[in-house]
């Protein structure tokens, strides 16, 4: 029993059916308790204030921002090759939860950076690569707008994600090349570091996969939606015929 | 006419009618600058109303040539000149649904974007004010351009090099005012100036509009 | 079929009326194609002209639509009376057939949407994507589009290329009724549309001699 | 091959083919800027290599449709596509022609505007340099958004919106050199990678294109 | 006409070639139009497709053409030996008649454009931009660029559009002597064209029944 067999839609409406209602409640959790404990039970940090505690929305959201991306080079990649229909769709309903995270990450970032460093925007290269890849969530969800067929739609969107990730890629390093900045390195990347104290790090660890969770249920949820959609659009034409 | 608006509300609507894409040019254009010239805030808090306005002006641009050639190649041009509805009208109306597709919402997320573009804060009503009185300029004399070369295939990039000179007043004064908004001078003058050139360009320019769409058909 | 059904209101139509056209020159691309060309219409009445490929027959309808100048000679018919049909038929790909059909009724203030969709048969395509439509599908959409102009003089350019022979039937049945109703229609075609009633005229004799150029430009020149 | 070459040079040079406009756009851009953004001479200096790449990248831009979209329109793209050459060389020989109607006098151009925007003497070196190395990849990078869109009735602004991310790597080292050309750095680093960019470019994306264009035909 | 004139140097022609169909099923928009469709041409045969508006026949064709995915079944025949006239003709209005031939001819790699330009009579065109062509005289120069390609299979969809019975007369010899070449044709089309010898294939039986829809995706989702 192979994993493909989850790329059949019959097979993938019923297994998604039964998981959703798990993820939602782990989802729930996880948030639930990462952002209360990161709110509210965390102490002000001595030079931030309470600003500190936007992190536990600002970090988790850039970071899925990123993979959401990624999650859609993969489907991509698995529609091209492979020709499921699911995997395709699943791309087409991750890019609006990504570009969500993206937006949420930026205005979070925003409303940090002002008492931070004074500015809601600098251009700062982790900044811009970001703002970038925000341009790239636009075009991708503009061409599956522009298109009708939607084989082709999710032919043309995949080699677009494909070409657009390597682009991607070469902008961030272009933007670091081209501007250093201010904004936090790997502070709080995963092996913990001394600056931050583990008072903030787990609630945000905690927040991390609460976000992860929440990218997968949203995913999962919208995936089922444009199946039905598919479906439906099959249904009507074919009744257009007779 | 509402039944001409509605349609083409509802055409821009629809796949492939490309409504929010000025927007996004727009943001690109903001983006673009800034990575081409460089981070430091204080050139671009100086240069970005020049920008603003110029990127606002370059999203409108692109989508001119949907105003009449599409209904050009499909002959609902002709059928609409010999409709019982003064082409006049026709034009003001196409122009006025380019507005709403693409002007008003370019106005509304200016201050997003000059917020990239570290605009300074004073500035920002003055934004949007010259944007709102300025853009209704673009649309018809966008409309103008494009009625002049209705008959060429493609005709994007000829249509901007017409269109561009005529766009140069709205430009200046809009630019001027945002750029005095912003260093908290008075901003009355280039104010005025700019509206007189809307509520000309928009009494006037129809009817020449409509002239040239007829030139074109025959 | 029962004319009243698709006969848009009765708008604008009157008998008696007439399309009169006099020695008339039409020229293209600062060539008179043809010239000479002269005949009057009696309301009820329609005229189908025949001429082999490059004759001037578009050439000639694009004039009587006002699409062209005239070189010469006159047209006389009532203002706002025509409508012109050609292989561009004005539709929307992104619309619905019944969308493409509404608007031209409301531009042209006749509410004669249904009856048009039924006298082309269209009533089951009716909310189908003008994109999604066949050549001949895309045809009918665009006859049926005369209907709802209530125009009283109908110019058609080729308007049963790429129909079915039912399809042809429908079409010189739409024809007859609106005719019927004191309808005038020109029609520029190849085939035998078997519209017995109508009168011919043949452009070869009127094909203009190359030697003498007609409009204002060549003559000021020549 | 070289039938396609020059057909669609020809085609470029007669009426209504555009050929030229690019410059007259990349013209047009120079001149709009300082007029929306004032006329001090400093500042201008300081974005020129900026601007003037941006313009480039947008005279480019405005050009990019024609690349297929006429071809598909009058269904010569089915021909072609059904023709004993490869799509892949279709593709690569209309990305080549459109960079010799638009990039080459566009690099040609350049100096001139330069002095337009006062750019500092020792930059226009550069500044010509890094053009001829950019616009290739421009032209190729566009080939292949084109190819994307070409389904997309007057797909003019949906292409920018694919194109310019795309553009971001090129336009970021172009100008650079020229910034640092013109304040007399050193310019090795960004001009390499430039080169590769456009190399890879050159290299790869002709075949991403043909893939697009084969989606699009069936 | 002789055909060695037009002949394009016999370029990829072969007696016996054949085009096997078997069971093909088409689809439009995710729509099975036609099932079961099956016919197979020994070279120097023709086939006549008919049916009524919207049956299928476009479908068929563009799927024949590899210009869309086959829903089902098999099509066989020897690779790069056909071409496909729509009426979309590739041609360029700016061009002259002879430039857009002779870039197709190069393009195949072929040198047959005077042979074509006479074959349909444009040789007295050949300097016009197509762009001032009538509609008959563009589908003239449309039909003769399937000389220049040099292709045995020529898919047409509905050629005779907007011909006068004289341009039909020639289109019919122009195929003949391709046939007579051991080439191999498949006509769309409403009209009689009175090439006897050609089979017919009527698609109405083949209309598919609503009922099962073909391609991979509905099949899952349904
Ligand atoms: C609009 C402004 C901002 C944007 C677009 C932005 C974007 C990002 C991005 C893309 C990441 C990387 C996430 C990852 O790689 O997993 C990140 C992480 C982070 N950001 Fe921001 N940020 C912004 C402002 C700020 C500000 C003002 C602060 C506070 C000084 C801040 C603090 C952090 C921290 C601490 C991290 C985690 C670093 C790590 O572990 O990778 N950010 N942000
Ligand atoms: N610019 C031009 N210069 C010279 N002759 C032209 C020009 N444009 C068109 N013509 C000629 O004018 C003639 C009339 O064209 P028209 O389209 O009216 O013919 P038609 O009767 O409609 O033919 P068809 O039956 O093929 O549609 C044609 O012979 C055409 O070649
Ligand atoms: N997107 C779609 N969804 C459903 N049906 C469609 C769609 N597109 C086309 N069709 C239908 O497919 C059928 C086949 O169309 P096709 O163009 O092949 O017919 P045809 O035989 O060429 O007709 P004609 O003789 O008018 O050219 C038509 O009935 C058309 O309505
Ligand atoms: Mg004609
Ligand atoms: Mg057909």
């Amino acid at each position: 029993m192979s994993i493909w067999e989850y790329a059949n839609p019959k097979k993938f409406m019923q297994a998604s059916a039964w998981a959703l209602p798990w993820m939602i409640g782990l989802t729930v959790l996880c948030l639930g308790v990462g952002l209360v404990w990161g709110f509210f039970f965390t102490p002000d940090d001595y030079k931030q204030g309470s600003t500190v505690k936007i992190i536990y929305l600002h970090v988790p959201a850039a970071m899925m921002a990123i993979n959401a991306w990624g999650m859609m080079l993969v489907t991509s990649l698995i529609w091209i090759v492979r020709r499921h229909h699911v995997s395709a769709l699943a791309a087409k309903a991750a890019a609006p939860v990504g570009l969500t995270f993206t937006l949420i990450a930026l205005v979070t970032g925003a409303l940090w950076g002002q008492p931070m460093w004074g500015t809601w925007w600098a251009w700062d290269p982790r900044l811009t690569s970001f703002l970038i890849l925000a341009l790239f969530y636009f075009g991708y969800l503009a061409l599956w707008a522009a298109i009708e067929d939607p084989d082709t739609a999710a032919d043309l969107t995949s080699i677009l994600c494909l070409v657009g990730s390597v682009f991607a890629l070469l902008s961030r390093y272009a933007v670091n090349f081209w501007n250093q900045g201010l904004h936090q390195g790997a502070s709080l990347s995963l092996d913990k570091k001394e600056n931050v104290s583990d008072v903030f790090w787990v609630p945000l660890v905690i927040c991390m996969v609460g976000f992860v969770m929440l990218f997968v249920t949203l995913v999962l949820m919208r995936t089922r939606t444009e199946i039905r959609a598919r479906r439906l659009a099959a249904l009507l034409a074919r009744e257009r015929v007779a | 006419m509402t039944a001409l608006l509605i349609r083409d509300l509802r055409l821009a609507m629809r796949a492939g009618g490309g409504f929010g894409l000025g927007l996004a040019f727009f943001l690109l254009v903001a983006v673009l600058v800034p990575l081409g010239v460089g981070p430091e805030a204080a050139t671009l808090g100086r240069i970005a109303p020049g920008i603003l306005w110029v990127g606002a002006l370059l999203a409108c641009l692109l989508s001119l040539d949907r105003i009449f050639a599409l209904d050009y190649e499909d002959g609902s041009l002709e059928l609409l000149a010999a409709a019982p509805i003064p082409l006049e009208g026709v034009v003001a109306v196409k122009a006025l649904a380019h507005w709403l597709v693409t002007g008003l919402p370019l106005t509304l997320v200016a201050p997003g974007l000059a917020l990239l573009l570290n605009l300074p804060a004073q500035g920002y009503g003055w934004l949007v004010l010259s944007l709102a009185l300025g853009t209704p300029a673009l649309s018809v004399i966008g409309a103008f351009g494009a009625a002049l070369v209705v008959g060429v295939k493609r005709g994007g990039l000829l249509l901007s090099l017409l269109v561009l000179p005529l766009y140069v007043p709205t430009l200046i004064f809009g630019a001027e005012v945002v750029k005095r908004g912003a260093a908290g001078l008075e901003v009355g003058a280039p104010l005025a100036l700019l509206a007189a050139i809307t509520m000309g360009a928009v009494a006037l320019l129809p009817f020449a509009a409509a002239a040239a769409v007829r030139v074109n058909l025959r | 079929m029962p004319a009243p059904l698709f006969a848009p209101a009765y708008f604008g139509y009157g008998w008696g009326m007439e399309m009169v056209v006099q020695d008339l020159a039409v020229a293209r691309g600062g060539v008179t194609v043809l010239e000479g060309v002269g005949f009057a219409l009696a309301s009820g009445r329609a005229l189908i002209v025949r001429g082999p490929n490059g004759v001037g027959k578009t050439t000639l309808l694009r004039t009587l639509a006002g699409l062209q100048p005239v070189a010469a000679g006159r047209i006389s018919l009532p203002p706002d009376s025509l409508t012109y049909a050609a292989h561009a038929d004005g539709l929307k790909a992104v619309l619905t057939v019944r969308e493409n059909l509404t608007f031209w009724a409301e531009i042209h203030g006749t509410g004669a949407v249904e009856g048009a969709l039924r006298a082309m048969n269209m009533a089951q395509l009716a909310d189908r994507r003008a994109a999604d439509l066949s050549a001949g599908q895309k045809r009918r959409l665009g006859l049926a589009r005369l209907l709802v102009t209530g125009r009283t003089v109908w110019l058609m350019d080729e308007p049963t290329v790429s129909l079915d022979v039912a399809s042809v039937g429908m079409f010189v049945a739409m024809v007859r009724a609106h005719l019927a109703q004191g309808g005038v229609a020109v029609i520029a075609t190849h085939i035998d549309l078997g519209l017995e009633e109508a009168e011919v005229l043949d452009l070869t004799p009127f094909k203009a001699r190359p030697s003498l150029a007609r409009d204002g430009f060549d003559e000021a020149f020549a």
